[in-house]
C-alpha cells in the first residue's frame, strides 16, 4: 500500500477534495491520501523550503501558476505524462494548460482556476439608476461608486482588495495597471512602476478606496472584502472569479440574489486581454523527489478529471464543483444553470493570456514568474497599502518600489550595469 | 562543598548540557555564517557562488533597515513598558482582598497559554478587524469612528497582542515578588508614617526591582525574536511600519528565498542581540547575583 | 493582614478586579462564544453574545477536517518527550551550577540564555539541511530534540534558581551518609525539588506547547502538532470566524484547562529566583 | 510624655480570643518589659498598642487621649521590629532619614538630626552602607537609630536581640538601657530572655495566655512571686518546686526553692541526692540531683567550683527564709512560715 | 575507634589562608569542643575532618589511616549540621534509615536499628512525621538518630543547638552529654556558646584565625588561660583585662580578674569606683564600675542581690590568689605573685 502526503492550502474546494477522498480510497485500495492543509502563506512557505533542500516531504502539492514555470524550469518537477488515457488533457481551458505547461509538458494539473471579475449589486444599481454595462469602464466604476455609496446606510461604493502581497493587493494592482496599459517590466527587465500606467492606476485606486472604499481597506483582502460583500456593504468588488460561488451561496452571503457579474473594467481604450488581466489556477503537481509519482499522478488523474466535476456536483451540487478547468464544464447546461457567474467567468478566463510578448519579458499577467517576484511584489504590495491608509503618499510610493525593485532586479542579475 | 571529587563531578554533570548547547548553537551559526557568503536562494540552490560580504552590505544597506531596527526597539520596549507597569498595577490589584479573587487570577494569566498564532489571528480577526472586529464595533456604537488597527497604527496593534500575551507572565511574578514583601518593613513603613503612595513608592517598588528585571530579561529574549504575531497581523507593513529585524530576516528567506541574505541577516541579528545581551547583563549584573 | 478592610472598599476593589479581570480574559471569552456561532451569526452586526442558537457545527466540521484528538497526541509527546529530555540534561547542570559554582558560572548561565536570542529564521534552512541529512523531518524525535534544545536555557536557569534555595547542607548531609552522587540527585535533591521541577516542567510543556516556528517548518503531518492544526483554519477562503474560534479553542483548551489547575505551580516556579 | 493605658483591652482573631479584658498602665518614662512564653500574645499587644491591629474592645489612651482609632503614624510611637525591618534597598543614612522625610521635615533639619542619631549610636562608620552590609548589632543600632530621629512619645520593642549572638546581646543590652536612662522615654520591651528583662526592665509584665499574671520591679517578681508560674517564670535555672511531704512540712501545696538558695555539702543536710549531671563553668557548678523528696532532679547552683561528678552522693539544705510557698491554686501564701517538721 | 589526628593541615580558599598549619591530636572517646571568635575557622576545621573540604596541605588520620583523600562517606564519621540538615521529603523513619540504605543494609537490620535509635532519642512517638511537623528540639533529635545509627567512629557537631531557644537548649545539651557518655565515641563539638563548651567538654580547643590557642580541660582554661586572648575568651562575663600601674603592681604587663574574683563593698577595698550601670537578677548583681584603675568599666559579680544602683559609690577587693599575670606578649607568666605594693 502507498501512503500519499498531498501539501494543499485551506481553500474551500480543497478541504471539499478532502473531505472526498474516501471515494478515491475506494477506487484505489491501495493508495491512502494523507492531507497536509495548511494556511497559504505557511504552505508556500513549507513546500518552497522542502523542494528546494530535497526535503522529500510531500508526493503532491499544491501550488500555482507561479511555482509552475519556476520549479519546472529548475526541474524540481515531474512532467505529468501518465494521467490515463481517459484524462482528455484537450479538455483542459487553453489558457490554463499553456501556463501550467513548459516545453509543450504539463507539469501540474489544474485544480481550479480563476481569473477576475466586477461583482456588483444589482440591487443598489437599480436604486441608483445605473446599469452595468459588459465592459465596465473605470470611468463609469468612478462615477458609480460615488452613486452607490452611502456611509449611513453602512454601503461602500467599491470594495478592492488592500492587504498587502504578491497575491493579495498587487494581484489586483498588478492587473489595474495592465489595464491602463502598463507592466511590472519593460523588454529589459526594468521595473515600470513609476510610469503613466502606474501613476494612473495607482492613483485611481487610492482615490476611489479613499473616497468610497470601507474603513480598514488598506488591510483588506480576498475574505475581508468577500465577508463585507456578503454582508451586502459593498456595492462592487472586483476580485478573484471564484468570489461569484461564494457570494451567492445563501448559507455565506446575505445577498445571494442580488449579484451581477461583469468583466474587469478597463482603464485604456484598447486594453489588453479586454481587461482580463488575472489568471491563477491551484494546480497539484508531483515533486521530482517524490518516490510515488505513479500513485501520485493516479490521484492527480482522479482530482482534476471530469469525473471528479461529476462526482462533487452529486454530493454537494454543481454549483459548487471547482470551476475554471475545463471547456466541458462551461457546456455542461446543468453547470450554467446553477452557476450564474459560469459565463462570466469562462470569459474571462479565456481572455487571459499569460505569454510573454515584445513589451513584457515575463511570463504570468498579475505576477511575474520569476523567483525575485514574491519578495519584490510583497515589498512593492506594502508600499501600495502605505498609500492607501495614507501614511505616503502614491507617488512616493511608487517611487520607493521602483527603487526596491530596482535593487532586487539588480541583485538577481536582470539589470546589468 | 567543594572538594575537588565534587567539583570535578560538576563539571561532568555540566558538560553535556554545555555540550548540546554549543553543539546547537555553533553548528547552524557556522552553516549560516558559511551562507552568509554565498549567493544562494532557493530556487537556485545548486549553484552558490562565493560572494564576500555582498550579502551583508545587501542587508544592511536595505532601506527597510534601519526602520526594522527601530520598529525591533519600540516593539520591545513597549511591551516590556506595558507588561511590567500593567503588571505591577495588576499585581497590586491581585494582592486586595476581594470576592472571586482566585477567578479573576485565572481570568488574568489566561492569555498566557493561548499559542502566539492563536492569539494574534484572534486579536487581528475578532478584536482590532475595524468592520467585525469587537473593539471596532464597541467604538461604532458610542458613535465614534472605529480605528483600523492594522494599518493606523500597526506597530501599536503588534505591541498591544504581544503585550497582552505577557502581561500574565510578569504580573505572576510580580505579584509573587508583592507578596514576599515582608509585613514588617510595610509596617515599619506605617509607623514611620508612610502614607499607601509613600509605602508603594519607598518600599514596594523598590522591592520588586529585582523581579522587574528578571520579568524584563527573560522577556526580551522573546521578545527580540518576535514573528508570528507579525506574520499572522500586518505582515510587516504597510510599508515596513511594523517590520522588525526577525521578520525582516524571515522575509529574505520566505519570500524571497534569498538564504545568502538572510543568513547575514541573521548573523546581523545575532550581533545585535549580544549588544542587547549585554546591556542586560550590565543591567541586572549588580540585580541578579547568580 | 492587620485592620479590617471595610466591606464598601472590598466591593469597590471587586467591582473595579472583576472588570479588569474581564478585560484581559475577553478576547479567549469571545473566542469561546463565537465558537459556537455560525458563520453569519459571527459577523453579524452588532455582535450578538449570548443570544444565538449554540451550535457544534463547527467543532464538527473541523473535526472531519482534520483529525484534531492527532495533533494533539503529538503536542502531547512533543511537549512531555522534550521536556523529559530537558530534565535529564538540566537537572545535573543546574545541580552543579547551584551547589558546586565557579566564577563563570553566571556567565555560562547568561551565555546559555543568550542562545535563545537567535532568531530561528536565520538558521531554518541549516537545521533544514541537517534534517534532511538526517532523515529527522517529520519525525517525533527530531522535533523533541529541537524543542528540547531551545528551552533547555530556560530550564537550567528554573532549575538552578530553584536548587539554590536549598540548602547545600543537605545533600552534604547525604554525601556524609554514604550517597553517591546519583543517590544524592535522585534521592535526595529531586524529590526536595519536586515542587520547583513541576513547575518547571509546566513552563516548558507551555513553551513546547505553543512553539510555532520549528514545529510548523520540520513536520508535515506525522509529527505535526496543534500549531500546525491551526494553521489550517487561519484564514481560508469564506467566512471563517467561527471555525477559526473552534479550531482556536481546541488548540489552547488542553493547556489552558492544565495551566489553570496548576497555576500555583507554575506561579511558584516562574520566579526565576526573583523573588528571594 | 509617653503615658500609655490600656483599658479593658480584648483583641480576638476570629473566634479565638488571644488578650481578653487586659488593664494596663504605663507612666511616663518607664521601661516596661512583657514577658511570658512563647505564644502568650506579647507581639499582639505590643502591636495593639503600636496601632498595628484593631482592638477588638476596649480603648488605648496614650497621654491622656483616646488613640484606639488612630492609624500607627498618628500615635507618635517608634517600633523597633525583631527582624528589625530595615530598608534593604536604602542605605543607613536613608534609613534613618525616612520617618523624618515622610513627615516632610526640610532636609537641612533631617541631616542634622541624621547626623545626631548616627553619632550617639556609633553609626558614623556605616552611614552610607545598604544593611545587608552590616553586622546584626550593627543593623539593630539602624533600627534604633530610625526609632530615635523621631522622637517619639514611646518606643515598642519586639524581641530587638533575638537574633543576635550571646556576646553581641550582652553588649546592645547594656546599650538600650544606657539609651534609656538618657532619653528617658517610655520603652515597651518584649523579650523572652530571663537576663534581659531582670536587668532592664522598671516594671516586669508576665502574660499568661493573654493574662497578666503579675506586674512589678524584677527584683519584687524575683522575691514574691504571685504564683507558681511567675515563680518557674522569672529566674533561672528554674526555682525547683516541690509538692508531696515536703510541702506538706510547710503547711503548703507546693514549695518553691530557688537553686542559689540551697547549701551544698558532701556530707551532712536536709536531703540526700546523688549527682545525674554536674555542669562546671569555673565560676559556678550546676547540679541536678537525683533525691527522693521530689521525682525530678533538683537543680542547685554553687559558686566557683565544687568538685562533685555524676554519680557522687551530696547533701542539699534548702535556706529556710528563701522557700516560697504556694497554696492549691498555685497562689502565693502570706508569711514564709517554719517546718513543723 | 575513633582517633582522629591532624597533621599539619593548612587550608586556604584562593589566597586567602584559613588555617595556617595546624597539629591537632583528639583521642578515642573524648568529648572535644572547638570554641573561637566568628569566622575563626570552627566550620572548616569541622569540614575538613568531615571531607567536605580539600585540605590544603598536611594529613588527616583517622584510626591511623591516612584518610586525607578519602571522600565523606569512606571516613565514617557522622556530621549533625546546625540547621540540622534532615531530609524534609522522609518521615523520620526514612530519615534514620537513610545512612543505611545508602550502605546496603538489609530491610529487616535498618529497622532493627531505626527502631533502637528512635527508642533512645524518645523519638517512637513521632516515627512516622516529616520533619515539617517536628518541633525544633525533635528535629534536632533525629539528626543525631541519623548519625547514631551508623555506629561511626566519631561525630561532628556544628553550632547543633544554635537555633534553639534557650530553654530547649539546656535540655538538648543535657542529652548530648549523656549521649556522649552512653556511647562513648568520640565526638568534635563547635559551638559559640561559653556554657555549651565548658560544660560539655573533656577538652576544648580555642582557636584564632586559625590557630590553636590552648588546648585543655575546661577548668584548666578557666583556671589556667594560657594568654590573654583564652583568658578574655573563656568565662562569662569577661576577665578584667588591666594593664598599667595596677598591673606593675604585680611585675604584669597585664593582669586579669575575673568578675567573680572581686569582693565588693560599700564601704572599703582596694580600688574604689561608680556603678554604671548595674544589674540585678535576683540570684546575681552585676555591676559595671567605672574606676581610676582602668580606662573601661570593670565587671563585678556579686552573688545575690546586692542593692546599689548607677551612680552609687563601691569598693573592689580582687582576690589575689585568683590574679593572672599576662607579659608583654600576653602569655601567662608561671607564678601568680604578690603585690609589691
Ligand atoms: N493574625 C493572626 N491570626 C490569628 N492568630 C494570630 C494572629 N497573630 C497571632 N495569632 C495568635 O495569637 C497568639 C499570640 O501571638 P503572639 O505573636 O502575640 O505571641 P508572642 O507572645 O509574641 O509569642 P512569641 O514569644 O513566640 O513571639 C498566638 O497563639 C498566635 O498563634
Ligand atoms: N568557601 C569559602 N570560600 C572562601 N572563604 C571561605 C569559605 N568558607 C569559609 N570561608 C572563610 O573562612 C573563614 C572561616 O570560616 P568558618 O565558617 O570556618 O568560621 P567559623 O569559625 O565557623 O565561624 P562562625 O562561628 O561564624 O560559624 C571565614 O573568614 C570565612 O569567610
Ligand atoms: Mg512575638
Ligand atoms: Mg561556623
Amino acid at each position: 500500500q502507498t501512503t500519499l502526503t498531498i501539501g494543499t492550502v485551506n481553500n474551500s474546494d480543497m478541504i471539499r477534495m478532502q473531505g472526498l477522498t474516501p471515494e478515491f480510497e475506494k477506487q484505489h485500495p491501495d493508495i491512502k491520501v494523507n492531507w497536509v492543509t495548511l494556511e497559504e502563506n505557511i504552505l508556500r512557505q513549507r513546500v518552497t523550503t522542502d523542494i528546494a533542500t530535497g526535503g522529500g516531504q510531500f508526493d503532491i502539492m499544491t501550488i500555482g501558476t507561479y511555482e509552475v514555470p519556476i520549479w519546472a524550469k529548475q526541474g524540481w518537477l515531474k512532467p505529468l505524462d501518465g494521467l490515463g488515457d481517459n484524462y482528455d488533457m484537450d479538455d483542459l481551458i487553453p489558457a490554463i494548460r499553456s501556463a501550467l505547461s513548459s516545453d509543450g509538458k504539463l507539469y501540474a494539473a489544474p485544480f481550479y482556476a480563476e481569473s477576475v471579475l466586477t461583482l456588483y449589486r444589482k440591487d443598489l444599481f437599480e436604486k441608483a439608476g445605473l446599469t452595468m454595462p459588459d465592459k465596465p469602464t473605470w470611468d463609469f466604476i468612478a462615477e458609480a461608486a460615488e452613486k452607490v455609496t452611502d456611509k449611513d446606510a453602512g454601503v461602500y461604493g467599491i470594495c478592492l482588495r488592500g492587504k498587502p502581497g504578491w497575491g493579495e493587493n498587487m494581484a489586483f494592482l498588478g492587473n489595474m495597471a495592465r489595464e491602463f496599459g502598463a507592466n511590472y517590466f519593460d523588454a529589459d527587465w526594468k521595473p515600470q512602476f513609476e510610469s503613466e500606467g502606474w501613476k494612473k492606476a495607482v492613483s485611481l485606486y487610492v482615490d476611489l478606496m479613499t473616497k468610497y472604499g470601507p474603513p480598514g481597506a488598506a488591510s483588506n483582502g480576498f475574505n475581508e472584502n468577500l465577508q463585507l460583500f456578503g454582508q451586502g456593504k459593498c456595492g462592487m468588488w472586483m476580485d478573484a472569479s471564484v468570489a461569484a460561488s461564494f457570494v451567492t451561496d445563501p448559507k455565506q452571503s446575505q445577498v445571494p440574489d442580488k449579484v451581477g457579474f461583469a468583466a474587469a473594467p478597463c482603464g485604456t481604450e484598447n486594453c489588453p486581454n479586454d481587461g482580463f488581466n488575472w489568471l491563477w489556477a491551484w494546480s497539484l503537481a508531483i515533486p521530482d523527489s517524490s518516490k510515488k509519482a505513479d500513485a501520485a499522478q493516479t490521484f492527480i488523474s482522479w482530482a482534476t478529471s471530469k469525473e471528479y466535476l461529476d462526482l462533487v456536483a452529486s454530493k454537494e451540487g454543481w454549483a459548487n464543483v471547482p470551476p475554471g478547468t475545463r471547456t466541458s464544464l462551461y457546456k455542461n447546461s446543468k453547470y450554467t444553470e446553477a452557476a450564474p457567474f459560469a459565463d462570466a467567468t469562462l470569459n474571462a478566463i479565456q481572455h487571459a493570456n499569460p505569454e510573454p510578448t515584445a513589451d513584457k519579458p515575463y511570463y504570468g499577467l498579475q505576477f511575474a514568474a520569476i523567483p525575485e517576484f514574491q519578495g519584490l511584489g510583497t515589498a512593492v504590495g506594502q508600499q501600495m497599502a502605505a498609500a492607501l491608509s495614507g501614511s505616503t503618499s502614491v507617488d512616493q510610493a511608487l517611487k520607493q518600489s521602483q527603487a526596491i525593485a530596482t535593487r532586487e532586479m539588480t541583485r538577481g542579475g536582470y539589470i546589468k550595469n | 562543598m567543594a572538594t575537588l571529587h565534587t567539583k570535578n563531578a560538576a563539571r561532568a554533570m555540566m558538560a553535556p548540557a554545555v555540550i548540546v548547547l554549543l553543539i546547537w548553537m555553533i553548528v547552524p551559526l557556522a552553516m549560516t555564517l558559511y551562507f552568509s557568503t554565498l549567493n544562494y536562494t532557493l530556487y537556485n540552490p545548486f549553484s552558490t557562488p562565493f560572494v564576500g560580504f555582498e550579502n551583508y552590505s545587501y542587508f544592511l544597506t536595505d532601506p527597510t533597515f534601519l526602520a526594522a531596527l527601530a520598529n525591533t526597539l519600540i516593539l520591545v520596549i513597549g511591551v516590556l513598558a506595558i507588561t511590567v507597569i500593567g503588571g505591577v498595577l495588576i499585581a497590586l490589584l491581585l494582592d486586595q482582598e476581594f470576592y472571586g479573587v482566585n477567578i479573576v487570577r485565572l481570568m488574568v494569566i489566561a492569555p498566557f497559554f493561548v499559542m502566539p498564532t492563536v492569539a494574534a489571528l484572534v486579536w487581528k480577526n475578532m478584536m482590532m478587524n475595524p468592520v467585525y472586529g469587537v473593539i471596532g464595533q464597541m467604538l461604532s456604537a458610542i458613535g465614534l469612528t472605529p480605528i483600523d488597527w492594522m494599518t493606523e497604527v500597526p506597530l501599536l496593534s503588534i505591541v498591544i497582542i504581544v503585550a497582552w500575551q505577557w502581561l500574565p507572565f510578569a504580573t505572576l511574578i510580580l505579584l509573587t515578588a508583592l507578596q514576599s514583601l515582608s509585613s514588617d518593613q510595610k509596617e515599619a513603613a506605617e509607623m514611620d508614617g508612610a502614607g499607601a503612595l509613600s509605602i508603594f513608592w519607598y518600599i514596594t517598588l523598590p522591592h520588586m526591582s529585582r523581579a522587574i528585571t528578571v520579568v524584563i530579561l527573560i522577556q526580551t529574549i522573546f521578545l527580540l525574536s518576535i514573528y508570528a504575531e507579525i506574520l499572522v497581523t500586518t505582515q510587516g507593513g504597510p510599508g515596513a511600519q511594523s517590520t522588525n529585524i526577525t521578520y525582516l530576516v524571515a522575509q529574505q528567506a520566505t519570500s524571497y528565498g534569498d538564504i545568502g541574505a538572510a543568513s547575514a541577516g541573521g548573523i546581523v541579528a545575532v550581533i545585535l542581540a549580544n549588544i542587547v545581551a549585554i546591556f542586560l547583563v550590565r543591567l541586572i549584573g549588580k540585580n541578579l547575583d547568580a | 493582614m492587620a485592620r479590617k478592610v471595610t466591606t464598601g472598599r472590598k466591593i469597590g476593589t471587586t467591582i473595579f478586579a472583576w472588570f479588569v479581570g474581564l478585560v484581559i480574559f475577553f478576547p479567549i471569552l469571545w473566542t469561546f462564544l463565537t465558537s459556537f456561532k455560525t458563520e453569519l451569526q459571527a459577523i453579524s452586526i452588532p455582535p450578538v453574545f449570548v443570544g444565538f442558537d449554540w451550535t457544534l457545527e463547527n467543532y464538527r466540521t473541523i473535526q472531519t477536517q482534520s483529525n484534531y484528538f492527532h495533533f494533539m497526541a503529538n503536542s502531547i509527546y512533543l511537549s512531555l518527550g522534550s521536556t523529559a529530555l530537558g530534565l535529564i540534561f538540566a537537572i545535573p547542570a543546574a545541580w552543579a551550577m547551584a551547589f558546586s559554582p565557579t566564577r563563570r558560572t553566571k556567565d555560562v548561565l547568561l551565555w546559555m540564555l543568550s542562545t535563545k536570542m537567535l532568531p530561528a529564521v536565520g538558521v531554518l534552512i541549516p537545521i533544514y539541511l541537517l534534517f534532511v541529512r538526517f532523515g529527522l523531518l517529520d519525525s517525533r524525535l527530531g522535533l523533541i530534540v529541537v524543542l528540547f534544545l531551545i528551552n533547555l536555557p530556560i530550564l537550567v536557569w528554573m532549575l538552578y534558581t530553584y536548587f539554590k534555595e536549598i540548602p547545600g547542607e543537605i545533600l552534604e548531609a547525604a554525601r556524609m551518609d554514604g550517597a553517591s552522587l546519583s543517590k544524592e540527585i535522585t534521592q535526595v535533591l529531586a524529590p526536595m525539588a519536586v515542587p520547583g521541577i513541576a513547575s518547571t516542567v509546566l513552563l516548558n510543556v507551555i513553551l513546547s506547547w505553543n512553539e510555532a516556528f520549528w514545529t510548523l517548518n520540520l513536520t508535515t503531518s506525522n509529527a505535526a502538532p496543534l500549531t500546525a492544526f491551526i494553521a489550517s483554519f487561519s484564514s481560508p477562503q469564506g467566512n471563517f470566524y467561527a471555525k477559526l474560534s473552534a479550531a482556536s479553542m481546541l488548540a489552547i483548551a488542553p493547556i489552558l484547562i492544565v495551566g489553570w489547575f496548576s497555576q500555583k505551580q507554575l506561579v511558584r516556579g516562574l520566579t526565576f529566583g526573583a523573588v528571594k | 510624655m509617653g503615658q500609655i493605658h490600656l483599658e479593658k483591652v480584648r483583641k480576638a482573631f476570629g473566634d479565638v480570643v488571644i488578650i481578653p479584658d487586659l488593664d494596663l498602665k504605663i507612666e511616663d518614662g518607664e521601661f516596661v518589659v512583657f514577658v511570658g512564653p512563647s505564644g502568650c500574645g506579647k507581639s499582639t499587644l505590643l502591636r495593639l498598642i503600636a496601632g498595628l491591629e484593631d482592638v477588638t474592645d476596649g480603648q488605648i489612651v496614650i497621654d491622656g487621649q483616646d488613640a484606639t482609632e488612630l492609624p500607627p503614624a498618628k500615635r507618635g510611637l517608634a517600633m523597633v521590629f525583631q527582624s528589625y525591618a530595615l530598608y534593604p534597598h536604602m542605605s543607613v543614612r536613608k534609613n534613618i532619614a525616612f520617618p523624618l522625610k515622610m513627615a516632610g521635615m526640610d532636609k537641612a533639619e533631617i541631616d542634622k538630626r541624621v547626623d545626631y542619631a548616627a553619632k550617639t549610636l556609633n553609626l558614623d562608620a556605616y552611614i552610607d552602607r545598604r544593611p545587608a552590609n552590616l553586622s546584626g548589632g550593627q543593623r539593630q543600632r539602624v533600627a534604633i537609630g530610625r526609632a530615635i530621629v523621631r522622637e517619639p512619645k514611646a518606643f515598642l520593642f519586639d524581641e530587638p536581640l533575638s537574633n543576635l549572638d550571646a556576646a553581641l546581646r550582652v553588649g546592645m543590652r547594656l546599650e538600650i538601657s544606657e539609651l534609656h536612662q538618657r532619653l528617658k522615654t517610655t520603652m515597651i520591651y518584649v523579650t523572652h530572655d530571663q537576663v534581659e528583662a531582670m536587668t532592664m526592665a522598671d516594671k516586669i509584665v508576665v502574660l499568661r495566655a493573654g493574662n497578666i499574671e503579675q506586674v512589678g520591679s524584677p527584683l519584687e517578681l524575683y522575691s514574691h512571686p504571685r504564683n507558681t508560674f511567675v515563680a518557674g517564670f522569672i529566674g533561672s535555672p528554674k526555682m525547683n518546686l516541690l509538692g508531696g511531704a515536703e510541702a506538706e512540712k510547710y503547711q503548703a501545696e507546693t514549695i518553691g526553692i530557688r537553686p542559689e538558695h540551697v547549701r551544698l555539702s558532701t556530707t551532712e543536710g536536709s536531703w540526700k541526692g546523688t549527682v545525674k549531671v554536674s555542669e562546671h563553668l569555673g565560676s559556678d557548678t550546676f547540679l541536678h540531683v537525683e533525691s527522693p523528696v521530689h521525682d525530678e532532679p533538683l537543680t542547685v547552683r554553687a559558686d566557683g567550683e565544687f568538685p562533685v561528678h555524676a554519680g557522687d552522693v551530696v547533701y542539699l539544705t534548702p535556706e529556710e527564709d528563701k522557700i516560697h510557698r504556694f497554696d492549691g491554686e498555685g497562689l502565693a501564701m502570706k508569711t514564709n512560715s517554719r517546718a513543723v517538721a
